[in-house]
């Protein structure tokens, strides 16, 4: 069973996770979501926690560029994940495990692509080598 | 403040080869500003070796902890129940910090986990700019508030050289020539005439170069008397 | 493997080897050099020509050893690492190759700050050991430091200093280990007071093997008064003067008669030392006085 | 941490359909977990019945948070805040687990239940380590606002926001406006209309204008705003609910010296026979290069007052729209010219001024003029009100406003409102559209009278704070400030919550209520399935 964790901002892509909901767009239930106030939010610290908590693969999912409701909470978030995808090829892990995906609230389709384009990456990739020791 | 940037993990692991016990000391005063040894940066360090160990089965154990003055003995002190039992301490501190530890902790191995840099100052929120050398011996009354030491490559005192050029110096697009900015500087000023007298060769005493430095407020410093007084150093 | 210098050609003959010192002048003229060179030829195998010794600007160590290699001596020069870094060190080590130098001693040089022009910046852009290794690419590999080759690579014979009398005692042949593995060919030590101290060292230094690894040349230095001495006793750091000499030197009628013959008796102690190879006579401002102190020490005909 | 004990309440509908979520297996999962004091199965809770049942739950188990576990949050949130502060918890003391949207309606059967039963875990683990927001009430929202701009914007924004009941202070930064709008108006009666609103501004009880002033200081929360205002020197002190900006260039008659337009006696005295209007700088963006109404309608006055004179407009093009094209066949019938010209025409020599151009129909072509009048702009002082206000500016030195489809008119800054002079559309009509819909913006955050504050918002542990500075800056909303002990405070009133400084502070001095960095470590190991 594969885990993929994404920490969504609440506004667009949580507007559209619900209207995937409504919708009945199936994704693979490896896909689990947070939902904080916005990408901006997460910092890298909590990126690479997820990895060592066993995630094969983590994204962050903010609102499109130039649509942010904190007017630059998604470039912010983009920062830290350039950052801990650095950390992650350093150490081994591979950035790849790590995305950022940009989702408007009237989406919801791509909830289900970023999901298949990250279990692709989980499949090429192999499962998170430390959950797999455990 | 003093600027410093954290060396490559894969230098970091190198160095923590063999050890077991790690604790991280972070500092909240310079380097927390300058994003490099603050505790965000602890968490992250620590969060990136602990991947490595686990991937390379490195069997570390790693701590975090957080001094808020790391060149301080009396902050240093409060780690001694953090130290206990660790084989290394991975200082987040600059170079003063890092040392301060060592001196105070003998038989527990510090390894540096930044490069301190320089003295300078955030030129936007994110980029450090060095602007002093600490020569020693101040000449910026000379060079309208800019100083040639830290900011001109070559330290000339008598600029800007024949590679000066767009303001910008030859050694590298992104340094802007200082010799340039002191002509400005001192053109605004209406001092260009500090530009005229070629100044002469300077003493490099009071430098590094004249051996390590060492300064004393005696106001500040209990005599002996005192301290016997006190008992005990202070 | 063939000798690189006439030095090294004694030390691989066994023979006991004689070094001095001659110390280039305060002058654009060579005039006293020459005159050095006549009275000491014939007295020593080599003669160092001093870097800038405690930081007081004099002739160039270089220009100096063209002008002895004129005069038919062979010259060691002295190169520090406190006035040149590793770009001009490694230009002027062409330079005097070219010039038919092939003994180098490689130090780090007394601070500026002992010298008459304090406010000097200095470099140390490199230390004594890194130019060793620096020098020994240079020789073994025809490359520079960055690399590049060479179209002549230079002939040297490695030499670098070492001080017994200095702390940590222990550590101090410690280093003369890094410095063999560095490159170094052959060893001048500091000048030798404490005679016991120095025995203690050489015992260390054999129970590493290390005296068969590098040629080991006994520093000696005459004193002409009890003041001198004093002055190196006290003011010079990594000196050790015991209070025998200082006494001795006080109490003769002759101070500088007695020097000499200290010298001459620390020489003839010297020779009987395993694993030391040779002596280097430090008579500075006294270079006259070796022709008459080799002889005597009966280390010439 | 939770003293009294953690609810979960599922609600029976959030099973979906096909595939039908085991709500009962839910039950028990959720019962199973430690520091949960109450599992209750609620048939719809969004209904009447099912709300009752639920606060008669909670006010009966002592629990001091909840779970919901229902459909999506989107639309119910409101209604849960509601269910809280009538039990006597916080409003916020809840989390939402929406295994509808997110497990039944996605996923396949057993994996369904099993996300379900993960984000019931997520939603525990995050309540159990909430903690109550320093204070989340309503703050009193003064119905008054101030506008600050001297020409029809202004205007037209305080009309709209007087039409809804609340009083306006005009703040103008000069006396009574100069020169003339610089607006199309479709006909003379709706120009007479807009120019007669502006007289008798001053005379509405409900509005008070204040001329020649200029912003000192501006303090305060959105919803009490305080400013300081340097009227001809005096301080004077204004407080008001909400600001909005509105800047306008003027546009106006002037002779190559800059004195203003003489009057057709004046030309007649001095013997002025031909006359030409050029516009000032026909070739920069701002200034309009267009022959506008003024041109039009000062010529007529000359011909009508003295037949002799000799009047030209120049201009890169006419813009005759409807009213305006009537004016220009009136004014061709009296003997005004027109001369179409492209870019800058060459002006020398004075009384007579030679003009010189190139038509791109009838070649090179030469006009003297004994009067030559420029139709210039005043362009706004609008650095210095973005200045006091603490706004951006774009490039082209215009307010910006956060996002000009979704939100128009709101900037950076909550509270303050900008109504933007479009350079591309001159039309009136467009412009009273836009300062309506802005003075809309800052109707909506004022008309409730009270304004929520608090609640899930960054506060700094001083302890900690190195006073980096790093929040002042990547905040957007310019929050966080350094308070007296020289250490960053986050002003609660500014703060949207959205977290950037918390990512950003070295020192983890900065959290978040409601989002704080264990809530979200411990949602992402219970989402792992770390949590056993």
């Amino acid at each position: 069973m594969m885990r993929i964790l994404a920490f969504c901002c609440e506004r667009g892509p949580g507007e559209a996770i619900d209207l995937a909901g409504e919708k009945r767009m199936r994704y693979p239930a490896d896909l689990t979501l947070i939902q904080v106030p916005c990408a901006g939010r997460v910092d890298v610290a909590h990126l690479l926690k997820a990895f060592r908590e066993g995630a094969d693969a983590v994204v962050l999912v903010g609102c499109l560029e130039g649509n942010c409701h904190h007017i630059y909470g998604n470039i912010e978030g983009r920062k830290k994940v350039d950052r801990a995808k650095q950390i992650l090829d350093e150490v081994g892990l591979g950035g790849q495990r790590l995305e950022m995906f940009h989702v408007a609230s009237n989406q919801p389709f791509r909830i289900a692509e970023l999901a298949a384009e990250m279990a692709s990456r989980v499949e090429r990739l192999g499962p998170n080598p430390l959950a797999v020791k455990e | 403040m003093i600027i410093g940037e954290q060396k490559r993990l894969e230098e970091i692991s190198g160095m923590l080869d063999g050890h077991r016990g790690i604790l991280i000391a972070g500092c909240r005063s310079c380097v927390a500003i300058c994003l490099a040894g603050g505790e965000k940066e602890v968490a992250v360090m620590a969060e990136s070796l602990r991947l490595i160990s686990s991937l390379r089965g490195k069997g570390w154990e790693i701590e975090e902890a957080m001094v808020e003055r790391q060149c301080e003995k009396e902050w240093v002190a409060e780690l001694r129940p953090r130290i206990e039992g660790k084989d290394c301490v991975l200082s987040l501190a600059c170079g003063v910090g890092a040392q301060t530890v060592q001196a105070m902790y003998p038989r527990v191995r510090v390894l540096p986990g930044l490069n301190t840099s320089n003295m300078g100052a955030p030129e936007e929120s994110g980029i450090f700019v060095e602007k002093c050398g600490g020569c020693g011996d101040c000449v910026l009354h000379l060079t309208g508030g800019i100083c040639p030491i830290a900011r001109c490559a070559k330290s000339l005192l008598n600029g800007p050289c024949g590679g000066s050029q767009g303001g910008k110096c030859e050694v590298s697009p992104d340094t802007p020539c200082a010799w340039e900015e002191i002509y400005h500087s001192l053109e605004s000023l209406g001092r260009l005439d500090l530009l005229e007298e070629p100044i002469p060769p300077k003493s490099w005493l009071p430098a590094r170069d004249g051996g390590p430095r060492r300064i004393v407020r005696k106001e500040a410093v209990l005599t002996e008397e005192q301290k016997r007084l006190k008992g005990g150093k202070a | 493997m063939s000798a690189r210098s006439g030095l090294e050609r004694t030390l691989l003959g066994g023979k006991f080897a004689v070094t001095a010192e001659i110390g280039p002048p305060k002058s654009a003229s060579a005039e006293s050099v020459r005159r050095h060179a006549h009275e000491m030829k014939g007295s020593a195998d080599a003669f160092n020509l001093t870097d800038n010794q405690t930081a007081m600007s004099r002739m160039s160590s270089i220009a100096c050893a063209a002008v002895l290699i004129q005069e038919g001596l062979e010259p060691v020069v002295q190169m520090t690492c406190r006035d040149r870094n590793r770009i001009a060190m490694q230009s002027d080590i062409l330079g005097a190759s070219a010039l038919g130098v092939r003994n180098v001693l490689c130090i780090s040089g007394d601070h500026q700050t002992f010298g008459n022009m304090k406010e000097a910046k200095n470099v140390y852009d490199v230390d004594s050991v890194q130019e060793l290794m620096i020098l020994r690419k240079m020789r073994d590999e025809g490359r520079l430091w960055s690399g590049d080759e060479l179209e002549t690579a230079p002939e040297l014979f490695l030499g670098a200093a070492a001080n017994p009398f200095a702390d940590p005692f222990e550590f101090r042949v410690t280093r003369l280990a890094k410095k063999v593995k560095a490159g170094a060919d052959f060893i001048q030590t500091q000048s030798i007071y404490d005679m016991d101290r120095f025995e203690r060292w050489m015992a260390l230094v054999r129970a590493r093997g290390l005296h068969e690894k590098v040629h080991i040349l006994a520093g000696v230095m005459p004193l002409k008064s009890h003041k001198v001495a004093l002055y190196m006793k006290n003011k010079v750091a990594g000196m050790m003067v015991p209070d025998t000499v200082v006494e001795r030197l006080k109490s003769a009628k002759d101070a500088k008669e007695e020097g000499i013959r200290l010298c001459v008796e620390q020489i003839e102690h010297l020779r009987t030392i395993e694993g030391v190879k040779g002596v280097h006579i430090m008579a500075m401002a006294w270079e006259e006085k070796v022709p008459e102190i080799v002889k005597r020490a009966g280390l010439r005909p | 941490m939770s003293d009294g004990g953690i609810g979960v309440f599922i609600c029976s509908w959030g099973s979906g359909k096909d595939p039908k979520l085991d709500m009962d297996g839910l039950l028990s999962f959720a019962s199973g977990i430690e520091g949960v004091a109450l599992v209750k199965m609620i048939d719809r809770i969004c209904s009447k019945p099912g709300q009752k049942e639920m606060i008669a739950a909670i006010k009966g188990s002592g629990t001091d948070r909840f779970v919901v576990v229902a459909c999506s949050a989107r639309t119910k949130r409101k209604l849960y805040r509601h269910i809280a502060t009538s039990s006597g918890l916080h409003p916020l003391a809840f989390e939402v687990a929406s295994v509808r949207e997110q497990a039944a309606f996605v996923h396949e059967g057993p994996e369904a239940q099993r996300k379900a039963e993960t984000l019931v875990r997520m939603a525990v683990e995050k309540v159990r380590l909430w903690v109550e927001p320093p204070f989340e009430e309503e703050m009193p929202a003064l119905r008054n606002v101030a506008v600050l701009g001297d020409g029809l914007m202004a205007m037209a924004v305080a009309n709209e926001i007087m039409a809804q009941g609340l009083t306006v202070d005009l703040v103008m930064s000069g006396g009574s406006p100069k020169g003339s709008p610089p607006y199309i108006f479709s006909n003379q009666d709706e120009m007479d209309r807009a120019l007669r609103s502006m007289a008798e501004a001053s005379s509405d009880p409900r509005m008070t204008t204040i001329k020649n002033a200029s912003v000192l200081d501006f303090q305060g929360p959105p919803g009490d705003f305080g400013l300081v205002l340097d009227v001809a020197g005096e301080m004077v002190p204004l407080r008001c609910g909400a600001v909005v900006l509105a800047p306008e260039p003027r546009m106006e008659l002037r002779t190559i010296d800059g004195s203003p337009a003489p009057s057709a006696q004046e030309l007649i005295a001095r013997g002025l026979r031909r006359i030409v209007i050029l516009p000032s700088g026909a070739s920069s963006g701002i200034g309009c290069s267009c022959m506008t109404p003024r041109g039009t309608l000062y010529a007529l006055s000359l011909v009508d007052a003295a037949p002799g004179i000799e009047v030209s407009l120049m201009g890169r093009e006419a813009r005759a729209m409807d009213w305006m094209e009537g004016l220009q066949r009136l004014a061709q019938e009296k003997g005004i010219r027109f001369f179409r010209i492209d870019g800058e025409p060459k002006v020398e020599g004075h009384a007579p001024t030679v003009i010189t151009w190139r038509d791109p129909l009838l070649g090179d072509m030469r006009l003297q003029a004994d009067l030559l009048l420029l139709d210039t702009v005043l362009t706004p002082e609008v650095q210095s009100l973005a200045k006091a206000f603490d706004v951006p500016v774009d490039e082209k030195g215009e307010l910006l406003s956060i996002d000009s489809r979704l939100r128009p008119g709101e900037t950076v800054r909550k509270g303050v409102f900008a109504a933007r002079f479009r350079v591309g559309n001159m039309l009136y009509e467009d412009m009273a559209l836009e300062a309506g819909s802005v003075a809309a913006r800052a109707l909506e955050m004022l008309s409730m009278g009270t304004l929520e504050v608090g609640g899930a918002v960054a506060e700094v542990d001083q302890e900690k704070c190195s006073a980096c500075l790093g929040c002042l800056r990547v905040c957007p909303y310019s929050a966080p400030m350094i308070g007296q002990a020289g250490k960053a405070e986050v002003r609660m009133e500014l703060c949207q919550g959205c977290g950037a400084c918390v990512a950003l502070c070295p020192s983890r001095a900065i959290d978040i209520y409601c989002f704080s960095d264990s809530q979200i470590v411990a949602q992402s190991r219970a989402a792992l399935g770390k949590v056993r």
